[in-house]
């Protein structure tokens, strides 16, 4: 896999809402190509409009988004072409409830038009990777609540995309298999070299992943902070780490306008 | 599931004999006359001196109803799914398809019978008629309301057009769809026997119309109602298929069918 | 194949090429269509070189559009619908009329007092009639009738059944059957007095008449052989008739035949043997009607009414 | 907003237009003769001619047509909402329900013409049974599939019966019964017009029904598909006023009128 | 507002779903009147499936739930009338989409007969506490997925009920919005006395609210913890929380079957 030569860039985008919420207020921002930054901030705050707009679902009132070099520019919104390879992991599992758990996982692929034995062995080793081999033949509604962000997740990773967009992708699970589907975002973007976009509540999780973490308080951007790690080694337990995530979290209470304890 | 499909042939089963009971001691009690009511028991000894005629009969019409309503079934999913897909021609092409449902059949049947001639064809363009337009509703409404999040995982594959439809908003309308065929299904029956009306057929095979509208004109109200019965019979035929093949397809997944103790996000 | 095959009399020479045509009535098999059926019985078309293929009909049956149209040869009609269908521009030629005297009428239970057309249109009796029959408005224009309640015929005899008070239109030879073998007393009061169009017109259209004539002639002269025949002895005839409709009684056929004779039998024949001239039509005749119906304003005028008809004569070609 | 309304107003007018046009040129075209198949212009100018007794019929029928819409959505709503709260009930009279669509009017005609007398109740009555069904199947299914995550909130607050109705099981089944309603309207109509077909009165204030009759008889097909259009007006009405209604009630939640950039979950 | 009498006892519950998957083995425990025990495990190990068999909502295969003193017991399933005031909240929103946020909330109210004042006034109060008051005539559709959450909860917590079930309430939130929600689930917990079971994936949530913590590995329990901090005086920055949440962790990572790091 080449890396991605996109790079996301965030133009002064701002959006509100008709009833007059305002849930963006001028963000400017971008992720480099081949990057990963994370996005952290209070509930409420505005991070899934940003990811929508940049997903082309919902267009910024004001400003833009780019992707360069490849850049569609239309009244602010971007607007994917299916080639693009854009992966989208959705707050919510927007699963088809009629489709079993790899039929879901593998319909990327089959919208691409590839081949039913290969999309199937390709499905099965993200299914694998999400923990989720003895649930692949089950319906959505036979899931676990966080069974089924994970079938989220391995769909929106199956495609190898160029850009990937998540949105919360592990808040329904556990710590310790949020930690396995942490090293598999990881290693599909690091195989990929997808430029992403990772909306969480974890700071550790954010920390570990991310190159750059956008704090968000309100609407706006409050920080935007360079994790100071390097990719690839970096341990949870490390004096180093703890420090960072330390860091990172001074920074979201202040976005919060919570005094940290 | 066995008990539950012997209850869904019982119970509707029980229903119709408490109702023909019911019926029976009502005519028995307020002594209307025959010939205007008859009882079912009168009705069933009439259904049987006559069974010959009225199989042949019956068959003609579920033959006319069941080509017409497979017709209408194609026409309005087809259409309803193009309708649901352009806005420019849902805004302006659902009214105008209301307006189909609204010509009285028997004001066009002249041109029905000289466009398609006698007989079959004509039944089975009447029920047609009749049964296009509940489809074609339900269609559009199930494909328009589609969950738009599932919609946005389709746009962000650059899934559009066929692809979209087979694989997104026709499975996903499909509870619709059935709901709408359960209304269309008792609709071509009666599309048929008016199609009939108007298009009489020669020989010894009249269809169910034909036999209704000549018992009427003798006064023969027994086998007035032995034929409507049999229509009853048709178009039940007709509903319990469409019932059926639904729950197939929707028992998987659409919360109606779920096993009631699946939690549902 | 819905022809009813000759089942006796001289079969048609095997060498003669037969030509199909069909005869759409416009309501079920019954006596009114007697002759028809006799001359498919007896081979009497055949032997004019005719395959009939006899169609029924029902009371929703478009028959003056359908051989307007030419998608049939030949129809069964009202002598109105002939003239009203021409004056809207359809190509239909009144060949045969088998009833001369118009066999519509008011029927009433024996019981109801009402006696003649013109107390019935004074009254403020329910009629069940079919909307837009032109003898309502000429009785209205006679009697004023602005009391009367007119309700559409259902073709039920049952609300006529129950209710003793109710008035229906009837065919003279056919509802009051029906209730005489169900031992209801009624009285039928006929409209022939005021409006006297002949009934049971079999029409062709222009088109037909141009390209063959003589066909059109060979059926009028069978179909006139047919009803000798069948007016002699229904019974033969009827068993033939009660199979392609066996909802009336046999029983009923043969009480319907000997009513609707005297309706048929030309006031100038005496007896039906030898040659007959049932169902010729006059040009007079005609001309009454097309009066009447523009007078009560359902044609604008009267028109050709020469072009109406074909005459055909019984002498053999 | 209001380049919204003005679009839904203007987009099925432009259709009817085009219709009209492309019905008007074959017309020409064909050479059809006017009493099989007259063009639209010659339709409209009897309708004027004859504007008054059009006027008076339309006002007539729209009057049954609507009482019997009225009424069938009354006892559809109502019966629907029962026979699916009781299992019992929906696997025994769902299925006896649908006979009742099958039975052709005419067939019924002479008792409901004793039972209710000629006039409006009976066209009324007519109006009803035939719109009655898809309401009915509407309201059944709309409620048998409510979210059973949503049910269960209620279940745990122990409300039942007319609480979960009222607060939960109609209002969710809002879109399902709406689109019932728009296949009732349409039938509503030709309820009334069959129903006077049997029951209408002649004379000056006869309904669309008798003129429709009346016009067939005389060989007016001008005058007839006059009469049609003008049915084709009334259910029109019909089904406009229950769009907006369930617009209204649905714009604020349904996925399909909601503002197409909201996330929904 | 008196102390909650019930308490919930889980007495060898096993359920297996049509289909064989076996999603509880066995499980006993129970939570004392007016306790709050906090079960924890990785996603898809039967959390769920055993507060819907609290609730009445399935039932077990084998085995039964006892409310105690007021005990049902019908086939293992408990049923509760409307006047036992056990408050729910799913693990998702489940929010009527045809009401406002605040009309969400008193839903509970207005069922149980409450007047329209009282209730308008109670369910604000929650939604202040859920720091929704901004967005409480808004519809569902118009709220973040962590908004719609926090309706949820504040839905569930508006009767001060007497058994109080919460499914991950907490899951799509901020570390910083949970700080306060788990605030005001003791606030409400500690007045009304609830017997509360507790679903999370946070383990300090866990130690900071919980006096006794099932750990559960794939459908049955691994261990019964009691947490050895007074409940009122917690300090999430002490060395004695840490230790306890320390300790937690390891039998969570046990549980799991990964190799804490
Ligand atoms: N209706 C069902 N039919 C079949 N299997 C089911 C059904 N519901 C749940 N399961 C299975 O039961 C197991 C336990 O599910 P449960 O929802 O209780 O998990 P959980 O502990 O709540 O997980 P999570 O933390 O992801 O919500 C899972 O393997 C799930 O797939
Ligand atoms: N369709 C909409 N109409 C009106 N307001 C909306 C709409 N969608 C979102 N909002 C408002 O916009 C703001 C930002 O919403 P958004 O979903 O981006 O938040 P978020 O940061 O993703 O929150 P969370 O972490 O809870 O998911 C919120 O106040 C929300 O109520
Ligand atoms: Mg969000
Ligand atoms: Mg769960």
């Amino acid at each position: 896999m080449s890396a991605s030569h996109v790079s996301l860039a965030f133009r002064r985008v701002s959006r509100t809402f008709p009833g007059g919420v305002v849930a963006l207020n001028d963000v400017s921002f971008s992720v480099p190509a081949g990057g990963l930054t994370a996005v952290i901030g209070p509930s409420g705050c505005g991070k899934t409009t940003l990811l929508r707009i940049a997903a082309g679902l919902d267009r910024a009132t004001s400003g833009r988004v780019e992707l360069i070099p490849k850049s569609i520019l239309k009244d602010g919104a971007v607007h994917f072409a299916g080639d693009r390879k854009t992966s989208v992991c959705f707050q919510d599992p927007r699963l088809l409830p009629w489709r079993s758990v790899i039929d879901n996982v593998a319909l990327p692929l089959e919208l691409a038009g590839i081949a039913r034995a290969d999309r199937m062995a390709r499905a099965s080793q993200v299914i694998a990777a999400a923990g989720l081999s003895d649930a692949k033949y089950r319906m959505p509604s036979q899931l676990s609540g966080g069974m089924r962000m994970r079938v989220a997740l391995a769909r929106a990773l199956v495609t190898r995309p160029e850009v990937l967009l998540l949105d919360e992708p592990c808040s329904a699970v556990d710590e310790f298999t949020r930690m396995q589907l942490d090293e598999e975002i990881r290693r599909v973007w690091q195989a990929s070299g997808a430029t992403t976009l990772l909306i969480t509540h974890s700071v550790s999780e954010a920390v570990w992943l991310a190159d750059q973490i956008v704090v968000m308080g309100g609407a706006s951007i409050d920080e935007i902070y360079q994790v100071q790690l390097p990719q690839g080694s970096r341990d949870r337990t490390s004096a180093g780490f703890l420090f960072e995530v330390e860091t990172v979290m001074k920074l979201l209470a202040r976005a919060a306008g919570v005094v940290a304890t | 599931m066995k008990i539950r499909s012997i209850r869904t042939v019982i119970a509707p089963a029980v229903a119709v004999v408490i109702a023909l009971a019911a019926w029976e001691v009502a005519v028995a009690i307020t002594g209307v006359r025959a010939y205007l009511l008859p009882g079912p028991l009168e009705i069933a000894r009439t259904m049987w001196l006559n069974s010959a005629r009225l199989f042949d009969a019956s068959i003609q019409t579920a033959m006319a109803a069941t080509i017409g309503f497979v017709i209408a079934t194609g026409i309005g999913i087809v259409a309803g799914s193009v309708i649901a897909a352009v806005p420019v021609l849902r805004r302006a092409l659902y009214p105008l398809a209301t307006i189909l449902q609204m010509v009285p059949l028997v004001a066009v049947a002249p041109l029905l019978v000289i466009w398609l001639g006698f007989g079959l064809p004509t039944a089975i363009a009447a029920a047609t008629v009749v049964a296009i337009f509940p489809v074609l509703a339900a269609t559009i409404d199930g494909q328009v309301s589609v969950d738009p999040g599932l919609r946005e995982i389709f746009a962000l594959h650059g899934a559009s057009g066929w692809t979209r439809w087979s694989k997104l908003d026709l499975p996903a309308s499909i509870p619709n769809i059935v709901t709408g065929l359960r209304i269309s299904a008792g609709l071509a029956v009666i599309g048929a026997i008016v199609g009939e009306f108007v298009s009489g057929y020669g020989g010894d095979d009249a269809p169910l119309g034909i036999v209704v509208m000549s018992a009427m004109r003798e006064a023969r109200t027994d086998l007035v109602f032995g034929a409507v019965a049999l229509c009853a019979v048709v178009g039940f035929a007709l509903f319990g298929l469409v019932s059926f093949v639904g729950w197939v397809l929707v028992r998987r997944w659409h919360s109606s069918a779920v096993d009631p103790s699946g939690e549902k996000s | 194949d819905r022809s009813s095959p000759p089942e006796s009399g001289q079969p048609a020479s095997p060498t003669k090429k037969l030509t199909s045509v069909t005869l759409q009535l416009n309501w079920v098999p019954e006596p009114e269509f007697g002759g028809m059926f006799a001359a498919v019985h007896d081979g009497i078309y055949a032997d004019e070189g005719l395959e009939v293929e006899i169609r029924k009909g029902g009371a929703q049956v478009p028959c003056a559009q359908l051989v307007a149209s030419g998608q049939v040869q030949f129809a069964v009609v009202s002598g109105e619908e002939v003239l009203t269908l021409r004056a809207r521009g359809g190509a239909i030629v009144a060949v045969f009329a088998t009833f001369q005297q118009n066999p519509t009428g008011f029927l009433l239970h024996a019981s109801n007092p009402i006696d003649s057309l013109e107390a019935l249109w004074t009254s403020a009796s329910t009629i069940g009639i079919d909307p837009g029959l032109p003898f309502v408005q000429i009785l209205n224009q006679k009697y004023g009738g602005k009391s009367l309640k007119l309700v559409p015929y259902s073709g039920a005899l049952a609300t006529f059944m129950a209710s003793p008070e109710y008035v229906q239109q009837c065919f003279i030879t056919a509802e009051p059957v029906e209730c005489q073998l169900r031992g209801l007393a009624t009285k039928v009061l006929p409209i022939s007095d005021v409006f006297n169009p002949y009934g049971a017109v079999i029409a062709t259209n222009e088109t037909t008449i141009r390209d063959n004539r003589p066909m059109v002639e060979a059926f009028v002269r069978a179909t006139r052989e047919g009803w000798r025949r069948y007016l002699k002895s229904p019974e033969v005839y009827n068993p033939t008739i009660a199979r392609m409709n066996p909802s009336m009684t046999i029983e009923a056929m043969n009480l319907a035949a000997k009513l609707e004779a005297p309706l048929i039998i030309p006031q100038s024949e005496g007896s039906l043997d030898g040659e007959s001239s049932i169902g010729r039509m006059t040009l007079e005749r005609w001309r009454i009607t097309g009066e009447q119906l523009v007078q009560t304003g359902v044609m604008t005028a009267v028109g050709t009414v020469e072009d109406a008809f074909l005459k055909v004569d019984s002498a053999p070609h």
